[in-house]
């Protein structure tokens, strides 16, 4: 059976962590050109500490309680816009999944809890230029996609949150810092949305490394 | 990247500790990253809390004292403080009379301040927020993340401050921090970029002979870019946009800031505030206080910020009122 | 060259200006470039007088006031002030004691000074010049031009102020800054040169990883050039070459001062104390006062330097007594 | 007769004025390789105001006046190391030549005078690196070629300046901000000792220029 289990989302978590100390740099590059270059250390720092979380976390009694600690985490430990994002959207993915496994539907409605929490928080639209524009097309291609196994889903979900990326360089930012900028912040690439497609790359990386045990 | 500093990881945390040594007279809490004051009011005051990202220092924690803030959070450069330093910086001044956060409005800020606001009202500590938004470069709209809060603070934390050591109520001191902000504009610009410790390089280029105009503190670019001119020019224009967006009127008084952004010499301040002084004067606005120097600043960001709160007797009273912190003092 | 300035000719008069303009409470004479207290004493007290080159704001003008200097001159950037201006603030504040002159040792300080002292000598005014002199960079020796006066002016203009304020005559006053300066030993550390106006460019050339060890406060470049290091290093190399040069011995107690030269943000300062006071614990030596920000600037080099004066019971009186400035304020 | 005049006094002092303006950038590179970048400005400063003061001071009574007046200016005007030096040089130039005219010999004396006066007031002894190392040398040449007439004196005290200035290349400062650097003073020539070499200069371009008229 295709589920998703407590090895694999932990596996998911600690992917997102290698692929956000991996691309720390570039994640700061991209904020340093319509933010304030701190969105790379920002998510190093909280991932990092997720990983001490996780580790001292033991035997979690469901899926959801690895990613409500590691939302809670991330709010603890990130500071910025991103640190409560992200914190509220692992923490409502959490909630949602409370079994000690989940299968595809069921994860897609905790990713869509996520993007719930994203945008009841911080009030974005799609086209405002957030991590919303990446994980709003990753979120319908993983739905669309979801009957045809997790591991292909999760690609998917991946590659649309790339091109969710890349349809943010033309927008003008309409919250966060990069709305300060004006006009001048078209022409960019939205920080947020490209560390949004690290975590689901993370999520395709976990399923097709790890065999479900479920 | 020239800085002293350690490792960039460790620069918030070995400068607080720096802090905490330099300043025995507060209560620093290296773990929590909570700057106090050093003793508890005798009865229930109001407790004003603000925070930041760090790297616009002496905001918030050189404001701390008598007179003025009882905690500041510093966060991370340029990253605002965490939801579980601000509870903590709640939980260490309530008094019994509530607790005021004031917050600059950045997204990171406001989402942080507010999660910090849930838990404490969850712990019964009654919390009222007051928005510092005076950044005049950015359009004011509820479609986007609105203006930025920068210079204002200076006034919006003195002035809240003052109220809650005479005892104010919670409500009226939140009110008048609401007020002092809608009373006051800001705008700033930068001949340098900042430099962000963890991205180890300026966070623009911009040529030697050109400006950003209309940028924050938080090293991002302006609205536009410019060539340098004259002291004088710059400074009719700055003065022209901030009260452009003003309802200021010949005959009116204002506290104004000639703020340094962290890397301009206080001379060249100095010389701002005087063409500050004689484009206001020409326009019939009397300076009734001013600042200059570096409170507000952003890293080592050459440039100056302009605010301008009107100011009535009441404020006025409030700005007077003795203040004892590490970068504001007087009796 | 990216100043806010008009033109480099008029830097000092356009922010001398602007000093008057924001403190209404001095008085300032543009024409001879005097800036002095507002009131003047009730009794005949000895007047403080300092004065130097601009571009070290907020010295000397910023700490004219009750409790530290009665007047103070700007010379133009980096060039000491004229006789004739010297002259004219020493005729401003003498109200019958006598006045010291605050100088710190430089040739064109020395000379220039030296000159008013004999024209003030003339007209009846008594005069003693208390020397500066605390820079361990530069090689103390009767046949050079002796070390420089740096980070030690604020020790010596405030104790000397304070004890004025008193109502001690000349001598003693003249007698007790000797001694405080004899007290303290400065170093410096830059990590970028500063661009004097007149000259439109940085005065030395200084790659992205180096340092000057051993600057003064004039932009010139120091004794040698290094790599830049983690500011514990750093610091260390400071710490341990200002005690090589100091009396200081376990128990002692010390007024530190870690001055930024004005384009270094005040977190690295703080963060540059921590280290400081971390060293001098190990050493068994304890800062019982200390001062963390700009005071003694070179106008926008990046860098710090390091000033420790041994400070027994009668140093820390003076230095707490009372001070209205406008850079250096407590009651 | 080989006399210097009231108005070849004036001459020579809006000559060196000339000089100091036209050289201004070059004289604060070298203060800004050894010392505070200021020594060009400073200068210009002086000689500005000197230009200023001399059209106000209507019918000099003698040589030494315009002198006079000229130290006292650059005194009043300059400040730094070399305002009281060259100031303090000027005034005693002026007080050694009280006459209508000065010939050669008296003229050589009150150069002396003015050299005493530097040294008096600044104590460098030849080879610490200053204005010293540059009117020596000078002086020297303008009393041994003095009776060659005027012009051809101060045109070799112009030439024995310039050498002056090259032999202090090689010198490590002993005073002024040049002696803060230690062995780094080395390798530069002295910005005073620059300056004093335009001062001869000007003298002979005025000798040189102006028939004079005594
Ligand atoms: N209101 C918002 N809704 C959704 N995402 C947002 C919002 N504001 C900012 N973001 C995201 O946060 C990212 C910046 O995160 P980060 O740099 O860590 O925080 P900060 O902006 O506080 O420095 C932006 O690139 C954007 O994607
Ligand atoms: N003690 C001294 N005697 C003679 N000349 C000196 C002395 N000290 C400095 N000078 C001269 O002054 C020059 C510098 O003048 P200037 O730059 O105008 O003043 P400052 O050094 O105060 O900036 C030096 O190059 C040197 O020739
Ligand atoms: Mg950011
Ligand atoms: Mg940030
Ligand atoms: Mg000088
Ligand atoms: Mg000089």
């Amino acid at each position: 059976m295709d589920v998703i289990d407590i090895p694999l989302v932990l596996a998911w978590v600690r992917e997102i962590a290698a692929a956000v100390e991996q691309q720390e740099a570039r994640l700061t590059e991209l904020d340093s050109a319509i933010g304030d270059g701190d969105h790379g250390s920002n998510l190093r720092r909280g991932f990092t500490a997720v990983l001490a979380a996780l580790d001292t976390l033991d035997e979690p009694a469901s899926v959801g309680a690895v990613l409500t600690r590691t939302g809670s985490t991330l709010i603890s430990k990130v500071g910025g816009a991103s640190g409560p994002l992200y914190g509220s959207a692992f923490r409502a993915m959490g909630a949602a999944l409370p079994g000690e496994t989940a299968d595809p539907a069921e994860f897609a409605a905790a990713l869509a809890a996520g993007l719930a929490a994203i945008r009841k928080l911080g009030a974005a639209e799609p086209g405002d230029k957030t991590v919303v524009d990446a994980w709003t097309p990753a979120l319908a291609a993983f739905e669309r996609t979801a009957d045809t196994g997790l591991a292909a889903a999760a690609g998917s979900a991946a590659e649309a949150a790339a091109q969710g990326v890349l349809d943010t360089v033309p927008l003008q930012a309409r919250k966060g810092r990069a709305s300060y900028l004006g006009p001048r912040s078209v022409g960019h690439p939205d920080p947020g949305a490209a560390s949004t497609e690290l975590i689901f790359r993370a999520l395709a990386t976990a399923l097709g490394r790890l065999k479900p045990s479920g | 990247m020239k800085k002293l500093i350690n490792t960039p990881d460790t620069v918030l945390a070995d400068a607080l500790a720096g802090f905490a040594a330099a300043h025995p007279e507060l209560a620093v809490d290296l773990d929590n990253r909570v700057i106090a004051r050093g003793s508890r009011p005798a009865a229930p005051k109001v407790a004003v809390v603000s925070g930041g990202g760090s790297g616009h220092e002496p905001l918030h924690g050189g404001f701390v004292g008598p007179g003025m803030l009882d905690a500041a959070c510093p966060g991370e450069v340029f990253t605002s403080p965490v939801p579980d330093q601000l509870l903590a910086a709640a939980r260490a001044v309530h008094s019994g009379a509530g607790v005021v956060f004031v917050v600059k409005n950045y997204t990171g800020d406001v989402l942080n301040f507010g999660l910090a606001a849930e838990l404490a009202a969850e712990e019964g500590i009654e919390v009222r927020t007051v928005l510092v938004n005076d950044d005049v470069a950015v359009e004011d709209s509820t479609w986007t993340a609105g203006r930025r809060g920068t210079g204002a603070t200076v006034m919006v934390e003195k002035a809240v401050g003052a109220l809650a050591e005479r005892g104010a109520g919670l409500d009226e001191v939140a009110a008048l921090g609401a007020r002092v902000n809608a009373a006051s504009r800001s705008f700033a610009i930068a001949l340098t970029a900042a430099t962000v410790p963890a991205a180890g390089k300026p966070g623009f280029d911009l040529p030697e002979d050109e400006i950003e105009v209309g940028v924050g503190i938080h090293g991002e670019p302006g609205r536009r870019r410019e060539a340098l001119r004259p002291a004088r020019e710059l400074v009719a224009e700055v003065v022209d946009t901030v009260l452009a967006d003003h309802d200021l009127t010949a005959g009116d008084e204002v506290i104004a800031l000639v703020n340094g952004l962290g890397g301009t010499p206080l001379l060249e301040l100095y010389l701002v505030y005087g063409e500050v002084h004689a484009r206001l004067a020409e326009r019939g606005i009397r300076i009734a206080r001013n600042l200059v120097g570096n409170y507000v600043t952003s890293l080592d960001m050459a440039g100056f910020s302009l605010t301008l709160t009107k100011a009535g007797p009441e404020l006025l009273e409030l700005w007077d009122a003795p203040v004892a912190t590490a970068a504001l003092t007087w009796t």
